[in-house]
């Protein structure tokens, strides 16, 4: 164990398939206890990532330091680590309780200690009373939950998921984020999480890396990442964004004007190294936006006609396209709170609304 | 979402065919054998309808009993020698870059598309006395003096080892290339050594081809007459040697019958511990 | 997500020895039995290492390519039956309720657990003119003389099929197992008859089990030789009596090995297409 | 055609799989060019209804009628009806202009017909580019689309989706939920799609039916069965639902005051069918919760002091687990519009506060 807090440290890994590079020079550091998400689409080399903690995939070049000890030539079964893999990878010739004392076995544990651990570990997966059932004889969310006590009961120093919640319903999937979480505090254990899914990611994390093409994109919070998207990429893939393209007016402390062909002059906050002149792209999350039909600015710094395109109720909120006077198509998500009586209807003229702190301006 | 029942277009008139198939040609044939193994035999060979189980009783002569006991101790040797030999030639195969297993495949098969008569024979002038095995090792100095290998069960087991080895690497081949790679990953994950893996994982998993495997090697060796014949010589008679001796030379066709149908029941046992494990899907 | 290479713990230890064994065990007797086939007979039978090649060159003789044409024929004749066979039996099986497919399955292997030369002269008895199939016919009145039908093309194929039918069936039925039925549901909502639905999806997608099966009955029909030898008598002998004859009877073992050989050239051809078409991995 | 406007008609539908009753009495009717949606979780039917309207399986009893014509005896290749299949089942020996061939081509139509009617088809869904490509070589998403072109070629009555979008990542998904509604608009067939994804079925439908068991709980447009939930299994399906037990204290006109033990007296308005004295259970969605720091009422009828058990940030909004004074856990969601200042911390007091009109009141 090192001094320092940190759990796993990645220094410049590079790891080549074939002629593409799966992940490039990342360089990452992940803290003691926490819940860290890698987030990125198919193909941004999370999974490889994951498979070099493991051990299963040695990097190119650079350095892995688990726990303060160098993982170069260190095979995945002398690594502190363990793996929940995506499709639970459950040995099928084993019951539920022979999964779990698996681990220990191998570590050579006296039964009399591997007894004890397992019933503690099926416990806290609550499973206990399917112990000696077999893996098929599971439901998913079940077989779930007997990887995690399988990895969980070897007390790793890190535990990696990868795409822990992809195989579940969707109903299932939002208990067992919360679910997951909250074992995580309780353990203290630092979990690796990789998921595409950016809502899992925000719900479940202390912090998270965007990657894209084997690159890091940004670390952060979720609040962070959420609120401070480094780029556009990572802004659309955060969750759905609105986008004007302009050039920046005038800068007056941390105010920025930007000026937007076919709209007009966009407020938003400034951001270092955005000068006045630069291309912008101006950034409004759908759920920031305010729809009215009053023409008054209401306190909202920015406001103009749009009309409305679309109409998609989705139960808590209702999903509104706009055209916007320069033909761009954005989206608005309203909630229902108010009843059906304010809802607008498609065809019909609207004003759009927002404040200048809810708009992220982001270099073109 | 739930799994139901799933009628297909049926295809009515496919299933006759083989019901048909399957009782004609399958099954006349073995109640002629069943039939004729409780006849007796004419006085210049042939069949005489007379009912007896004699053919049955004189199998209990000590000596065709020594006959059936190493026909199984042969049959044996010889399939654990094949399980041995072809776990890892079909471990590597399985594991092997795809385009590649293709061909691998083919080159375990390539003895069966020469004549086994032929086969046999090239063993014959590599362990005769004065074949090539022996000029090697005395070219090499290893020996002084030429080993008598043919007509030993030394050549009968290398004979039928060389036979059968295709019919245990092919159902371990489809057991391993069925495996799921992130199990074995699971278990080096959960701190297995790569010994334990295989013991603990890999073996396991693989069983219903292990056993498939077996049972195909197994019954060929145990009823093997050409291999015998050529390799063991007169010395190591099989159960196979003396039927084809008792249809072919004797012509006593119906006890032929008779040590056939107890052959058969012998490897039933095998069967039906086979079906059991629920191995008989995993031999295709 | 990222399909990715897995490099699993590697056995280095199990690499060693399937090496050793494919070349020693499998290479050297085919390598022997070519060397052979460029020598020459002795005067006594055994060889004489004089190279030759009149061993390839006198199979030119009219009567040995008669033979090497018959023989072709009714391997050919022989596959395209067993496929008729096979397939609907092989739809049948895979199309049942899971725990029938085993049972069915070892009912299409049964017949190999009984010696093939039992079964073979069981079919003897069937076929002979005073055998089981004309004392039916007679005694139904359909025939009033007893038919021939031993000791010809006829009663060498049914042996053939009866023989060979379960290597075509094995592989079929590993395709069609494989088939996911909702593409034979797809078709069927996309307005195929029951009939297209066959011919435009189940039989393209079956495709490797065909080929596969077609190899495994085609090789061992074109070198059969205890089949025609003892239901084609000498009418109709087939390149596996020939060799048979002289590698026994001859004793012409370079002569014997140079028909092997060319045999297995022929055989090569289909082979090649065989892997061409992907379908080696599909025979397990 | 039937001159009723009717696309399909179930009566009282009922089949048996072994000893269990998969559907049990379905009557429903789908009119003409609406996109109707079969909502449930895993085994409550969906499934099988759709294989019974597409033919594959024949009910036990009842009637099921399509564009006028009893479809008793009637094979899958002779019904006007197409399905996407969930696994997509594109014919892997075909081009994708072959997949999409194939039903002109059974149904015996001329070559020269064929060939339009396909390149029409894949430029539909913007894969006229990608004809001769094999299924293997083509992603998820357009595997998809070509399922679609696949059966929306043959111009079928009524299309049958089954779990359409299951099988795509979950940016993609949100995606094809606008496409696959546009679509239906543009062609104007109807569409049945079975779903157990709540959100997909309220954004895309005209109207749902919620299936449980093999009966069926509800049908209506999405509003109203987001709005009025006809029972408690409905409410907590269609999205997470908090609920309190009580008993009626009295009903005075549209409005019911329901006695819950330990929480005092909940306003919330009257249903036909629930008299005083009756057992009920009040249900609030957690996105019609407000929270807030100062006791007063401001207009909302109900209000009491709850603990902040939990706080998950999850971008466009944070989710609170609430402990009531009863001891029961609620969960409520709010934007994050207002920035991080307003929010609250694990641990502290709050009060929660909602109208009376955004309870649902439930009978026991």
């Amino acid at each position: 164990m090192d001094g320092n807090g940190n759990s796993v440290e990645l220094r410049e890994v590079t790891k080549r398939h074939g002629a593409t590079v799966a992940v490039d020079r990342l360089s990452l550091t992940i803290r003691k206890g926490e819940f860290f998400s890698i987030l990125g689409p198919s193909g941004s080399g999370k999974t490889t990532t994951l498979r070099l903690l493991a051990g299963f995939e040695q990097p190119d070049s650079g350095g892995i330091i688990i726990e303060g000890r160098h993982m170069e030539g260190v095979p995945p079964n002398r690594r502190p680590v363990n793996l929940v893999f995506q499709n639970y990878a459950l040995f099928p010739h084993m019951t539920v309780a022979g999964n779990v004392a698996f681990g220990l076995e191998m570590q050579g544990l006296p039964q009399a200690e591997i007894g004890p651990r397992v019933t503690e570990a099926l416990a806290m997966v609550r499973l206990a009373a399917k112990q000696d059932r077999l893996p098929a004889q599971l439901s998913g969310g079940e077989q779930q939950r007997v990887a995690l006590a399988r990895a969980l009961v070897n007390h790793p120093a890190v535990l990696l998921l990868d795409e822990p919640l992809g195989a579940l319903d969707k109903q299932l999937r939002l208990e067992m984020e919360v679910e997951l979480k909250a074992l995580q505090e309780r353990v203290g254990i630092t979990f690796v999480c990789v998921t595409h899914d950016q809502e899992e990611a925000l719900t479940m994390s202390d912090r998270l890396a965007v990657l894209h093409q084997g690159r890091l994109l940004q670390v952060g919070t979720p609040e962070d990442i959420y609120t401070a998207p480094a780029s556009a990429f990572v802004a659309n893939f955060i969750g759905v964004s609105n986008g004007l393209s302009g050039r920046v007016e005038g800068i007056v402390g941390q105010h920025a004007t930007v000026l937007v062909e076919g709209i007009g002059v966009i407020h938003a906050p400034a951001v270092p190294g955005v000068d006045a002149g630069a291309p912008v792209l101006v950034t409004v999350r759908p759920e920031r936006l305010h729809l009215s039909r009053d023409q008054a600015p209401e306190g909202y710094q920015n406001h103009f006609a749009v009309r409305v395109a679309k109409v998609i109720y989705a139960g808590n909120e209702t999903q509104y396209l706009l055209t916007l006077p320069n033909n761009q198509t954005w989206k608005a998500r309203i909630p229902n709170a108010d009843g059906a009586a304010t809802r607008f209807h498609a065809g019909e003229s609207a004003y759009l609304k927002w404040r200048t702190a809810e708009a992220v301006l982001l270099p073109e | 979402m739930t799994p139901s029942p799933k009628p297909t277009p049926s295809f009515p008139w496919l299933v006759i065919p083989p019901a048909a198939v399957l009782i004609v040609l399958f099954g006349v044939p073995l109640l002629l054998v069943l039939a004729v193994s409780f006849a007796s035999r004419g006085t210049y060979g042939g069949i005489e309808w007379a009912l007896t189980v004699t053919n049955y009783t004189s199998i209990a002569d000590p000596l065709y009993l020594r006959i059936f006991w190493r026909s199984l101790w042969l049959a044996v040797v010889t399939t654990v020698i094949c399980l041995a030999m072809g776990f890892p030639l079909a471990y590597v195969i399985a594991r092997a870059p795809r385009r590649w297993q293709g061909v691998l495949l083919f080159l375990v098969i390539i003895p069966f598309w020469t004549n086994f008569l032929v086969r046999t024979y090239a063993w014959m002038f590599i362990l005769r006395t004065e074949g090539l095995l022996n000029q090697a090792l005395l070219a090499l100095g290893l020996i002084h003096e030429p080993l008598s290998l043919l007509f030993t069960d030394w050549a009968v087991l290398i004979g039928l080892v060389y036979g059968y080895l295709p019919f245990m690497v092919l159902p371990l081949y489809a057991a391993l290339e069925r495996l799921d790679r992130s199990l074995v990953e699971a278990a080096w994950d959960l701190y297995a050594k790569p010994a334990q893996v295989f013991t603990r994982v890999v073996l396991p998993l693989s069983r219903p081809g292990v056993i498939a495997g077996c049972v195909l090697v197994f019954i060929p060796s145990l009823g093997a007459y050409v291999t015998p014949d050529l390799l063991g010589g007169a010395r190591t008679m099989m159960v196979g040697n003396l039927i084809q001796h008792q249809y072919l030379v004797v012509r006593d066709w119906p006890f032929g019958s008779s040590l056939s149908f107890v052959l058969m029941a012998g490897v039933l046992a095998a069967v039906l511990y086979y079906l059991r494990a629920g191995g008989a899907r995993s031999l295709t």
